[in-house]
C-alpha cells in the first residue's frame, strides 16, 4: 500500500560539488566543542575570563567555519558525506562522519550564529554567577552535541547527538540545581525526552534492521528504489520517529518538560528555543522527509495533526502566564507546531524555513526577556512594565522580535508563517488552515499582552532598573537585523534562494513552494496578525491596563483550565510516575525481601530444623518413643516407667538390629 | 613381605619414637615391592595375598598410623597414660589392618578385622579418668562385638552354603551352583554388610560413632574416623567384589539407599551440632555415604572397576584431609579449653596458621576446589552418573544437594573462627603448635592441596587399586 | 614471542596472581608497606603480561583459540590442562587483570575494617587467578575448578571485611550481622548452582565420548550428538549453574545483600568480574555446546532478562542504600547482556560481550564511588546524603558522570550493551518466537527510561540540593590520590569504549559469528 | 546325620544372644548374650564342617579361632565394664548417659 508519485524522483537539476577541503574537515565543527569543554573544565578555572574566553573562541570558529560553508553552498551547492567505521557487529558497520549538504549546513548556520551571540550575551549576563566555569563547558557541550545531531549521516549518530543533547539540557536546566524544583525540572526534561527517545531508538531499530543498513542516505535510497524491504514497517518506523520528534521539539502531550526548563539561565532558554534543542524534531522529520513523503504519507497526516494541535494549544496556554519566559516558552511550542504541521503537510521548506526565522527572532525575543529579567531581577510580568523608558535598546529589539513572531510584513515571522499557511491552504487541509490562521492571531495577541505587561504602563517591581551591558545588547541588536532580514531570503517570486540551499541533497524532494503570494492566506494571516495585535492593545493598553485587561477575558472556566495546562502534568504525575515511584517499586522491594528471600531462608531453616528433628527424636533416643508408642497400651506401668528409663546404649543395639531386620526383609522379599 | 608384618610387632614395648621409626621404616618394603612389582604374589593357599591393592592400602594405613603417632605424642605426654601399650595396641590394630587389606579367605579377613577393631575397644577408653571415655568405649565395644558375631553368623551360614573359606573358590562355586539368589547367600551378605557396615558407621549402625569420637583422645578419634573406617571399606569391597559380586543386583539396591540416607541423615545432623567432633563425627558418617555410593552402583551395574576407582580415591584423599582436620579440631580445642566452637570466636587471630589449616581442610571436605577434596566427590559423582542409571542419576541429585547442605555446616567454623569476635578469655595464653603437629598440619596440607591440583597421582592409585577388580 | 605463544604466557596471568599471594602470606605481618607494595607490582605484572597477549593476539583470526596449550592434566578422567582465548575472552581477561590492578591501587590506602593487609590483598590475587583462569579456560574441568576458586576468597572477604550493621533478615528470628548472612548466601547460593552444573558437565562427558574439551564438545554438539532429554537436563543444570552466577530473575537475591555487605574493593570486582563469569559461561559452554536447546530456551531466558531489566529498575526506585540501589541496578544491566544472549544473533551476542565489558567497568566505579561515600559519610542512606557536589566535588562529579555512563548515555560505555540488546532482541534467531523478544525489547526500552529514572533520582538524593546540616561542621575529605588514580582510568575506559566501541567489537565480533554459524550453522 | 535340629539350636541360641543383648541391663549379662551369640556361630561351624566332611576341617579350624578372640573380647570387655564401675559404681548401661544431648 505504497503511494508513489511518479515524479518524486525528478532529479535535481542543481549541480553539487563535494565541498572540497572544506566538507571534509567539518567534522572540526563537531570535535571543536568537545575538545574545549575539557579545557574548559580544566584550565577555565585558571583563566582570566574564568574559561569563558575558550568558549567564546570555539563557538567563534564555528561560526565562521558555518559561513563559509554557507557560502560556498550558496555558491555552487555542496552535497557530500564521510563516514568513519567505529567497529562491526554481525553484518552491521557501525559509523560516525558528518554529512555536508544544504540542511545540515543551515543548521550549522544557525547553531553557530545563535550560539555564537547567546555566549558573548551569557558571558555578562552570568557575570559572578555560581559554576560560571562549568555554565560555560555545558553551554558548549550542548552546541556540540547538536551538531552531533545535524551533521549525523547515520541514524545511530542521530541518536548519540540526541542523547547528549537531552543530557546537557539536564545539566544547564539544572544548573542552579541547590533548589529541588530546578534539579526536578532537569529531571523531567531528562526523562521525557527519555521516554520519546524510545520511540526513536525502537524506530531506528526496525529501519536498521529491515534496511540492513544504518547509513540514512542509504535508507532514504532504499525508501525511494526498493519498497519491499520497508514496505510493512514504513508506518510504524515512521510513527515511532515521530515519537523522538515529539520529544524533542514539544509537541503535545509531551511538550510538558518545555516551559518547567525555564529553570534554567535565560541564555540557556535562548539556546534551547532557538537553535539547539527543540529544532532537533523538526530537523529530524525534514532529514527523513523523503522517506515519510515515500513511504509514509498517512503518518504525515498525523505528524500533521499533532503540530496543529500543539500549535493552538500550547498558543492559548501562553496567554494566560504571567511569567514572561513561560510566555515565550509556550510560544515556542505552538511554533514548533507550525514547523511540524508544516512538514505534515508536506512542506518540507516552509518547515525549515519557519525554523531559520524562529530560531532568530525567539533568541531574539527570550535574550530581551534576559536583559529585562537581569534588570528587575523577577520572571514575574506583573513585577514588571514601563520599562520602554529605562531600557529602550531592550525595548525597541524585542518589539522587533514580537512583530516578527506575530508575523507582520517585512519581518521574518511573516514569510515564513505565510509560506506554511499558503500549503495548508494549497494542500486543501481548510479546517486545518483555519486553526493556523487562529493561531497567528493567538500569537499577536499574547505577544502584544506580554510587551504591554512588560515594557507599557508604570512601572510595578522593585528597585531601580536600568539598561543592560553592551556585551548584553550587541547581541540583541545583531538578532534584530537578523529577524528584520533573515526572512528575505525566500520571498516568492522575488527570490528563493532559501529553498535552493535547503533542497540541494541527493534526490530532490518535490513538494509545494509557491511562485508568488497567495494572497488568501497571506491577507488572512496578516488580518489574523493585525487582529491579534490590535486586540492585545486595546485590553492592555487602551481599555485598562495590565492588572484589568485578564478580568475582560477570563472566562472560566476555560481561563482554570488553562492555567494548570490542561492539566495534563497532573495526571502524568498522579496517574504514571508516582504509582510507580512509590506503590509498584515498593511492592517489588517488598517482593524481593519478603517473598523471594524469605523462600529462600525458609528452606535453609527448614534444613537445619529438619537435621534437629532427626537428631533428637530418631538418631537419639527415637527407640525410646517407638518404644513408648508400641508398650503404652499393653505394658504395665512399672513396665512403661522402666521401658522410659532405658538409656542409649541399648537403644543402639536396638537401632543396629533393627537395622539389620529391615534389610533383611527389603532384601529377602522386596527385592 | 613377612618383614612387613613382624616389624610392627618388634616395637612393641618401646616409645614412641621406635614406634615411628619402625612404622616408617616398614614403608620401605612396600616400596621395594611396589617397584619391582609383577604380579599378585599368593601364600597361604591363595589366603594371602599381595597386589597394587593391597599395597596401596598398606601404604595408606602405615602412613595414618604414623600421623596419628605424631598426634599422640604430645597428647599422651601431656596426661599420664601407659604410652608403651597406647602404641602397641595402635600397631597391633595397624597390623589388622594390614592384614584384611591381602587376605582373601574368611578366616584371614575376620582375623584381621578382629585385630584391627579389639585393640580400638582399648583405645577408646584410654582416657580412664573421664566418664565419657568409658561411656564411649563400652557403647563400642558392646556394638563392635555385635557386629563382630554378626559378621561371624554371616561368614558361618556362608561357609555352610559353600564348604569353602577362600574367596575364589567361594565365588566359583556360588556362581557353578547358581546360588546367586539363594536366601541363605543373600542373608549372610546382609549379616557382613550390618557387621561392616558398623566399623564404617553407616545409617543405621552409626550410632556408636559421635559417642565414642566425643569420648575417645583425639589422635585415637582420629585414626578411629580413618584407618577404622578405611579398614571397613577394604574389607567390604573384598568381600562384595570377590565373594557376592555375583548377588550385586540385590545388595547394591540396598547399599544404594543405605548411602543416601547415610549421606542425608549425616548432613542433617552435622547442622545441629556444636562440638567439634561431634561434628566431624557425623560429617564422617555423611562421607561414608559418599564412598558408599559408588560400591552401590557398581553392585547395581556390575561395573566395578568405575565404583571401587571412585570408592579408593575418595578414602584416600579423605582420609588425609581428615585427619588435618581433626589436627586443627585438637589444636583448637586445646587452647579454646572449649568443645563448643561456637566458642572460639576470631581465635584465628592468635594462630593464623591454624586458622588458615582448619579453613583449608573443612572446605576441603566440603569439596571446594582447589582442594583434595573436589576431586574425591568428582570421581564419585562420575561413578555415579557413568552409567546413567535412574538409581545412580538419583543418588548424583541427592548427593549434589548434600554438598550444598554440608557446605553449611563446614563454613561455620571458618565462619565463626575468623569472622566472630575474638573473645578474650585466654588471651594471655599463648598459642601451642607443637613440631610434631606441625609435621602432622604440613603433611596433610600437601597431600590435601596436590590432590586437589594435580589429582592424577591419586587417581591413579585409585586406577590401579580398581583394576584388581575388574572382573 | 615463542613464550606468549605457547601458552605459558596465558599460564602466567592465570597463576602468577596465585604465587604472589603465597609470597604475600609469607612476609611477616609488620611489613605492610612491603606487603602493599608487592602487591600492587604483582598485579601490575600480571596486567602488563595480559597486555602482552593483547599485542601478541591475531585480531585477523580472532575465532580462533590462540595463544594456548593442552597438556595433559588428570590422565585416569582424561581431563586435560587446555587453555587458551579468542576474541570472546580476550576482553574479560584484559578487563579482570585490569580491575584487580585498580582494586589493589585502591586498597593501598583505603582498608576495610578489620585493616589486614595481608590477608586481604592475598585474597584479591587469589581471587584475579580464579577469575583469569575462568576466563582462558578451554576444559570443562578445569573451567569447573576456576569458577569454584573464586568463591573461597569473596566469601571471607565478605565475611570479614564486610559490612558489621545488624539488620533483620525475613524469615529468621533473630538478628544477624549483615556481612555474615550475606556471605553464606552468596556462598550457598553459588556452590548450589555450580554443584548442578558439575553434574551437566559430567552428562557431557559421558554422551561426548569421554572429553571434557570445551572445543572438542563444541564440535560434537553442532554435529548434533547431544538430543532429547538428555541435553535439556544438561541445559537445564549448566542454566542453573551460569543464572545463579549472572544473575538472573529471581535467582538474584544474593546479590543484593552481598554487595552491600562486601567491602568496597569487594563489590567492583564482584561486580565487574564475577558476574561475568556466568553471562561468559552461557557463551562460551551453554549455548555452543547445546545449540538446539540454547534454542528452546532463549524464548525463557528473554523473558526472565525482560523480567529482570524492570524489576531490578523498580527495586531501584525503592532503595535507600546508595550500594544496594547499585547493586540491583545490576540485575538490570545484567538483564540486558541476557537478553542479548538469548536472542542467538551476532548483534545480540556482541551487545552482551560489550554490555558485559560496559558494566564492568562502569559498575565497578560506581561501586568504588559509592564505596568511598560509604567510608567518608559512615552511612549509605541517601535520606541523609544530599549536596554531595558541594561536600566532595571531585567524587560527586564522577558519580554524576558514572550514573550518566550507566543509564545507557549514548557516546559513552553504557550505551552499545543496551541499544545493542535491543537490536539484537528484535529479530532474534530464525525460528524464536518473535513476539516474544520484541516483547522483552520494548520491556528493556521501557526498562532504560526506569533506569535513568532511579539514576537521576539518585543523583538528586545524593549529588544535587543542598548539603543537609549534620555535615557542615564534619571534616569530609574529597578524594584522595590514590582514588583518583584508581577510578580516572575507568572513566578514560568508559568514554573510549563508548566513542570507538571497535576497542571490543574489533575483537568479539569474529569469534561471535564463527562460533553461532558453527552453532546454528548458516 | 541329623542337621536341622542343630541348625535351629544355634539360631535358637543366636535369638536368645539377641535378646539377652536387648533386655539385659547389666553390662556384664550383655557381655555374656553376646557370648552366646559366638556360640551357635561356632555350633554353626562345627556342624556344617561335619555336614560337609570338610577335609581341611575350616570349620573347626574357624571355632578353634572364633574361641580364642571370644575369650580376648571377653577380657577386654570385662576390663572396661570393671573401669566404668570403678569410675560409677554401677554396671547398669543405661545409667550410660552422659552424652545425651
Amino acid at each position: 500500500m505504497v503511494k508513489f508519485d511518479a515524479n518524486f524522483l525528478a532529479e535535481t537539476e542543481l549541480v553539487y560539488t563535494d565541498g572540497g577541503i572544506l566538507a571534509e574537515f567539518s567534522w572540526s565543527l563537531v570535535v571543536l566543542p568537545f575538545v574545549a569543554a575539557l579545557f574548559i573544565t580544566f584550565i577555565g578555572k585558571y583563566l582570566p575570563y574564568k574559561g569563558a574566553e575558550i568558549a567564546l573562541g570555539t563557538i567563534a570558529l564555528i561560526f565562521i567555519y558555518s559561513v563559509s560553508l554557507m557560502f560556498i553552498h550558496i555558491t555552487e551547492g555542496v552535497a557530500s558525506e564521510f563516514f568513519v567505521n567505529v567497529g562491526s557487529i554481525g553484518q552491521f558497520d557501525i559509523e560516525f562522519g558528518w554529512v555536508v549538504d544544504g540542511l545540515s549546513i543551515m543548521m550549522y548556520f544557525v547553531v553557530g550564529t545563535v550560539a555564537l551571540l547567546v555566549f558573548i550575551y551569557a558571558t555578562n549576563y552570568m557575570e559572578g554567577e555560581i559554576r560560571y566555569t562549568f555554565f560555560f563547558t555545558s553551554l558548549t557541550l550542548f552546541a556540540g552535541s547538536m551538531l552531533v545531531l545535524v551533521s549525523s549521516p547515520t541514524l545511530i549518530q542521530i541518536l548519540i547527538g540526541w542523547e547528549l543533547v537531552g543530557v546537557c539540557s539536564y545539566l544547564l536546566i539544572g544548573h542552579y540545581w541547590e533548589k529541588k524544583d530546578n534539579s526536578s525540572a532537569a529531571m523531567k526534561a531528562f526523562i521525557t525526552n527519555k521516554i520519546a527517545d524510545i520511540g526513536l531508538m525502537i524506530g531506528i531499530i526496525i529501519l536498521a534492521l529491515n534496511t540492513g543498513t544504518l547509513r540514512i542516505s542509504e535508507i532514504l535510497y532504499q525508501s525511494t528504489h526498493d519498497y519491499e524491504k520497508l514496505s510493512k514497517v514504513a508506518f510504524a518506523a515512521a510513527i515511532l520517529l515521530f515519537i523522538g520528534a515529539m520529544g524533542k521539539s514539544a509537541q503535545f502531550p509531551l511538550h510538558v518538560w518545555l516551559p518547567d526548563a525555564m529553570a534554567g539561565p535565560t541564555p540557556v532558554s535562548a539556546l534551547m528555543h532557538a537553535a539547539t534543542m527543540v529544532t532537533a524534531g523538526v530537523y529530524l522529520l525534514a532529514r527523513m522527509f523523503p522517506f515519510y513523503k515515500s513511504m509514509a504519507p498517512e503518518a504525515l497526516d498525523i505528524v500533521m495533526l499533532f503540530g496543529v494541535i500543539t500549535l493552538l494549544g500550547a498558543g492559548l496556554i501562553a496567554i494566560v502566564q504571567d511569567d514572561l519566559k513561560k510566555v515565550l516558552a509556550y510560544s515556542t511550542v505552538s511554533q514548533l507546531g507550525y514547523m511540524v504541521a508544516a512538514i505534515g503537510s508536506g512542506a518540507y521548506t516552509a518547515a525549515l524555513f519557519h525554523l531559520w526565522t524562529h530560531a532568530f527572532f525567539k533568541a531574539l525575543l527570550f535574550l530581551g526577556a534576559g536583559s529585562v529579567i537581569h534588570a528587575v531581577h523577577s520572571n514575574s510580568m506583573l513585577e514588571m512594565g514601563g520599562l520602554r523608558k529605562v531600557m529602550p535598546k531592550t525595548f525597541t529589539t524585542f518589539i522587533i522580535g514580537t512583530v516578527a513572531l506575530a508575523g507582520l510584513p517585512p519581518f521574518a515571522g511573516f514569510f515564513s508563517k505565510d509560506e506554511i499557511l499558503a500549503s495548508f491552504n494549497h494542500e486543501g487541509e481548510t479546517t486545518f488552515f483555519f486553526i493556523a490562521v487562529l493561531g497567528a492571531f493567538i500569537t499577536a495577541f499574547y505577544m502584544t499582552r506580554a510587551v504591554s505587561l512588560t515594557f507599557l504602563g508604570e512601572y510595578r517591581g522593585h528597585g531601580h532598573p536600568h539598561e543592560s551591558h553592551n556585551m548584553m545588547t550587541t547581541p540583541l541588536l545583531t538578532l534584530a537585523v537578523f529577524a528584520i532580514a533573515s526572512g528575505w531570503v525566500n520571498i516568492p517570486g522575488v527570490y528563493t534562494g532559501f529553498t535552493d540551499w535547503v533542497t540541494t541533497r541527493k534526490t530532490k524532494i518535490v513538494e509545494y513552494h509557491p511562485e508568488s503570494f497567495d494572497l488568501f492566506a497571506l491577507s488572512s494571516g496578516l488580518i489574523a496578525g493585525l487582529l491579534g495585535i490590535g486586540l492585545g492593545y486595546y485590553l492592555y493598553q487602551l481599555q485598562g491596563s495590565a492588572e484589568t485587561g485578564d478580568d475582560k477575558i477570563k472566562i472560566q472556566p476555560v481561563w482554570t483550565v488553562l492555567e494548570n495546562k490542561y492539566y495534563l502534568d497532573h495526571f502524568y504525575f498522579r496517574f504514571i510516575i508516582d504509582p510507580i515511584k512509590i506503590n509498584i517499586s515498593k511492592a517489588v522491594d517488598k517482593f524481593n525481601t519478603n517473598v523471594i528471600d524469605r523462600f529462600i531462608n525458609g528452606v535453609g531453616q527448614i534444613a537445619s530444623l529438619l537435621g534437629g528433628v532427626v537428631y533428637n527424636n530418631l538418631d537419639q533416643n527415637g527407640i525410646d518413643r517407638f518404644l513408648n508408642m508400641s508398650s503404652s497400651g499393653t505394658d504395665s506401668f512399672g513396665g512403661r516407667v522402666k521401658l522410659l528409663q532405658t538409656g542409649r546404649t541399648q537403644q543402639y543395639l536396638m537401632l543396629f538390629l533393627g537395622g539389620v531386620v529391615t534389610i533383611s526383609l527389603l532384601i529377602l522379599f522386596i527385592i | 613381605m613377612i618383614l612387613d608384618l613382624i616389624l610392627p610387632r618388634r616395637s612393641k614395648y618401646y616409645v614412641a619414637a621406635f614406634a615411628l621409626l619402625g612404622t616408617l621404616f616398614s614403608l620401605a618394603p612396600l616400596v621395594v615391592q611396589w617397584v619391582n612389582y609383577t604380579n599378585p604374589i599368593y601364600a597361604f593357599e591363595d589366603s594371602f595375598v599381595v597386589d597394587k591393592f593391597s599395597i596401596i592400602f598398606k601404604g595408606l594405613f602405615i602412613l595414618i598410623t604414623y600421623l596419628t603417632f605424631l598426634l599422640s605424642i604430645n597428647f599422651i605426654e601431656s596426661d599420664k597414660y601407659y604410652q608403651g601399650e597406647y602404641y602397641y595396641l595402635l600397631l597391633s590394630s595397624l597390623l589388622g589392618a594390614l592384614i584384611v587389606s591381602s587376605s582373601r579367605d574368611l578366616l584371614t579377613i575376620f582375623i584381621g578385622i578382629e585385630l584391627a577393631s579389639t585393640p580400638m575397644f582399648l583405645l577408646s577408653g584410654w582416657k580412664k579418668g573421664d566418664r565419657k571415655s568409658n561411656e564411649g568405649a563400652i557403647k563400642f565395644f558392646l556394638l563392635g562385638v555385635l557386629s563382630a558375631s554378626l559378621i561371624l553368623y554371616g561368614f558361618s551360614l556362608l561357609y555352610g552354603l559353600t564348604g569353602k573359606i577362600v574367596f575364589s573358590e567361594i565365588s566359583t562355586f556360588i556362581i557353578n551352583g547358581a546360588l546367586q539368589s539363594s536366601p541363605v547367600l543373600l542373608l549372610s551378605a546382609i549379616l557382613v554388610i550390618s557387621g561392616i557396615g558398623f566399623k564404617i558407621s553407616i545409617v543405621p549402625f552409626h550410632s556408636w560413632a559421635p559417642d565414642t569420637y566425643e569420648g575417645a583422645p583425639l589422635p585415637v578419634t582420629a585414626y578411629l574416623s580413618v584407618s577404622s573406617k578405611a579398614t571397613g571399606f577394604v574389607a567390604l569391597i573384598i568381600l562384595l567384589t570377590k565373594v557376592f559380586s555375583s548377588a550385586g543386583e540385590s545388595w547394591g539396591v540396598i547399599l544404594a539407599i543405605i548411602a543416601g540416607l547415610t549421606m542425608t541423615l549425616g548432613n542433617l545432623v552435622a547442622l545441629q551440632q556444636s562440638n567439634p567432633v561431634r561434628l566431624l563425627a557425623y560429617s564422617s558418617i555423611a562421607q561414608a555415604g559418599f564412598i558408599l555410593a559408588p560400591l552401590s552402583v557398581a553392585g547395581i551395574t556390575g561395573n566395578f572397576q568405575d565404583g571401587i576407582f571412585a570408592s579408593v580415591t575418595y578414602l584416600i584423599i579423605y582420609a588425609f584431609m581428615n585427619l588435618g582436620a581433626f589436627l586443627t579440631v585438637q589444636l583448637f580445642s586445646n587452647h579454646a579449653g572449649s568443645t563448643n566452637f561456637y566458642e572460639w570466636g576470631g581465635i584465628a587471630k592468635k594462630s593464623p596458621i591454624t586458622g588458615v589449616l582448619t579453613t583449608i581442610f573443612f572446605f576441603s571436605l566440603a569439596g571446594i576446589p582447589p582442594l583434595g577434596g573436589w576431586f574425591a566427590k568428582f570421581v564419585v559423582f562420575r561413578s555415579m552418573l557413568s552409567t546413567g542409571e535412574p538409581i545412580g542419576l538419583t543418588l548424583g541429585i541427592v548427593g549434589a544437594v548434600n554438598a550444598v547442605i554440608a557446605l553449611v555446616y563446614y563454613a561455620r567454623i571458618s565462619k565463626v573462627i575468623w569472622m566472630d569476635e575474638l573473645k578474650d578469655v585466654d588471651s594471655e595464653t599463648s598459642f601451642k603448635f607443637e613440631s610434631p603437629l606441625k609435621v602432622v598440619g604440613v603433611f596433610t596440607v600437601l597431600i590435601t592441596f596436590i590432590s586437589g591440583i594435580f589429582p592424577g597421582i591419586f587417581s591413579y592409585l585409585g586406577e590401579v587399586s580398581s583394576i584388581f577388580f575388574g572382573n | 614471542m615463542e613464550i606468549l605463544t605457547n601458552g605459558v604466557g596465558l599460564s602466567a596471568v592465570v597463576f602468577f596472581p596465585l604465587v604472589s599471594a603465597l609470597v604475600i602470606t609469607l612476609i611477616p605481618k609488620g611489613q605492610e608497606f612491603l606487603i602493599k607494595v608487592f602487591a600492587l607490582v604483582s598485579s601490575i605484572i600480571t596486567f602488563v603480561f595480559s597486555v602482552l597477549l593483547l599485542l601478541e593476539f591475531d585480531f585477523s583470526s580472532a575465532d580462533k583459540l590462540q595463544l594456548g596449550n593442552k597438556i595433559s592434566w588428570i590422565r585416569s578422567i582424561n581431563a586435560n590442562y587446555e587453555i587458551g582465548i579468542d576474541g570472546i575472552s580476550l576482553p574479560l581477561l584484559v578487563l579482570s587483570t585490569f580491575i584487580t590492578v585498580l582494586a589493589i591501587i585502591y586498597s593501598i590506602e583505603h582498608l576495610p575494617e578489620p585493616k589486614s593487609p595481608k590477608g586481604f590483598l592475598a585474597l584479591i590475587l587469589v581471587l584475579e587467578t580464579g577469575m583469569n583462569g575462568t576466563f582462558v579456560a578451554l576444559d570443562l574441568i578445569l573451567f569447573f575448578v576456576f569458577f569454584e576458586i573464586v568463591l573461597l576468597p569473596m566469601y571471607f572477604m565478605i565475611g570479614i571485611w564486610g559490612d558489621r550493621t545488624v539488620r533483620t533478615v525475613a524469615g529468621f528470628k533473630n538478628q544477624i550481622e549483615t556481612r555474615l548472612y550475606a556471605s553464606i548466601k552468596f556462598f550457598v547460593f553459588t556452590l548450589f548452582g555450580s554443584a548442578f552444573m558439575l553434574l551437566g558437565f559430567l552428562g557431557l562427558y559421558y554422551r561426548g565420548n569421554k572429553t571434557f574439551s570445551i572445543p572438542e564438545l563444541i564440535e560434537l554438539g553442532s554435529a548434533g550428538a547431544f538430543t532429547g532429554t538428555f541435553a535439556t537436563l544438561v541445559f537445564a543444570v549448566l542454566f542453573l549453574g551460569f543464572a545463579v552466577k549472572v544473575p538472573m530473575w529471581p535467582l538474584h537475591t544474593w546479590l543484593p545483600d552481598a554487595h552491600t555487605a562486601a567491602p568496597t574493593v569487594g563489590s567492583v570486582l564482584l561486580a565487574a568480574i564475577l558476574l561475568k563469569l556466568g553471562s561468559y559461561g552461557f557463551v562460551r559452554i551453554a549455548i555452543p555446546i547445546l545449540p538446539e536447546q540454547a534454542k528452546a530456551w532463549a524464548p525463557a531466558i528473554a523473558i526472565l532478562s525482560a523480567i529482570g531489566i524492570i524489576y531490578g529498575s523498580l527495586a531501584c526506585l525503592a532503595q535507600t542504600d546508595l550500594k544496594r540501589l547499585i547493586a540491583f541496578s545490576s540485575v538490570g544491566h545484567m538483564g540486558f547482556v541476557m537478553l542479548g544472549i538469548a536472542s542467538l544473533t551476532p548483534i545480540g551476542i556482541n551487545a552482551a560481550m560489550i554490555g558485559m565489558v560496559a558494566h564492568g567497568v562502569i559498575t565497578g566505579l560506581l561501586f568504588f564511588l559509592s564505596g568511598s561515600m560509604a567510608h567518608t559519610y559512615h552511612t549509605r542512606d541517601m535520606g541523609r546524603l544530599g549536596g554531595n557536589m558541594k561536600l566532595l566535588p571531585k567524587t560527586g562529579a564522577l558519580l554524576g558522570f558514572t550514573a550518566m555512563a550507566s543509564l545507557g548515555l549514548p557516546g559513552l560505555a553504557g550505551f552499545w550493551g543496551e541499544f545493542m540488546a535491543l537490536l539484537g532482541a528484535y529479530n532474534p534467531l530464525d525460528g524464536l518466537n518473535v513476539t516474544v523478544f520484541r516483547t522483552s525489547m520494548v520491556a528493556g526500552a521501557v526498562g532504560t527510561v526506569l533506569t535513568a529514572g532511579y539514576l537521576l533520582w539518585m543523583l538528586q538524593r545524593v549529588n544535587l540540593g543542598e548539603p543537609s546540616e549534620e555535615w557542615m561542621d564534619k571534616e569530609l575529605h574529597d578524594a584522595d590520590a590514590y582514588e583518583l588514580a584508581a577510578w580516572i582510568p575507568l572513566v578514560i575506559l568508559t568514554i573510549l569504549i563508548g566513542v570507538f566501541p571497535k576497542l571490543i567489537f574489533g575483537a568479539t565480533n569474529d569469534a561471535v559469528i564463527a562460533m553461532l554459524s558453527k552453532a546454528f550453522g548458516g | 546325620m541329623i542337621v536341622q535340629p542343630v541348625l535351629v539350636t544355634a539360631a535358637a541360641l543366636f535369638s536368645l544372644g539377641i535378646y539377652g543383648i536387648l533386655v539385659r541391663r547389666n553390662a556384664v549379662m550383655v557381655l555374656l548374650s553376646i557370648e552366646l551369640i559366638l556360640n551357635a556361630v561356632n555350633i554353626n561351624f562345627i556342624i556344617f564342617d561335619s555336614m560337609l566332611a570338610d577335609s581341611l576341617m575350616q570349620g573347626q579350624i574357624f571355632t578353634i579361632f572364633i574361641i580364642t578372640i571370644a575369650a580376648a573380647e571377653v577380657g577386654i570387655g570385662l576390663a572396661i565394664v570393671l573401669m566404668l564401675f570403678r569410675n560409677r559404681q554401677t554396671a547398669n548401661i543405661n545409667e550410660f548417659d552422659l552424652m545425651k544431648w
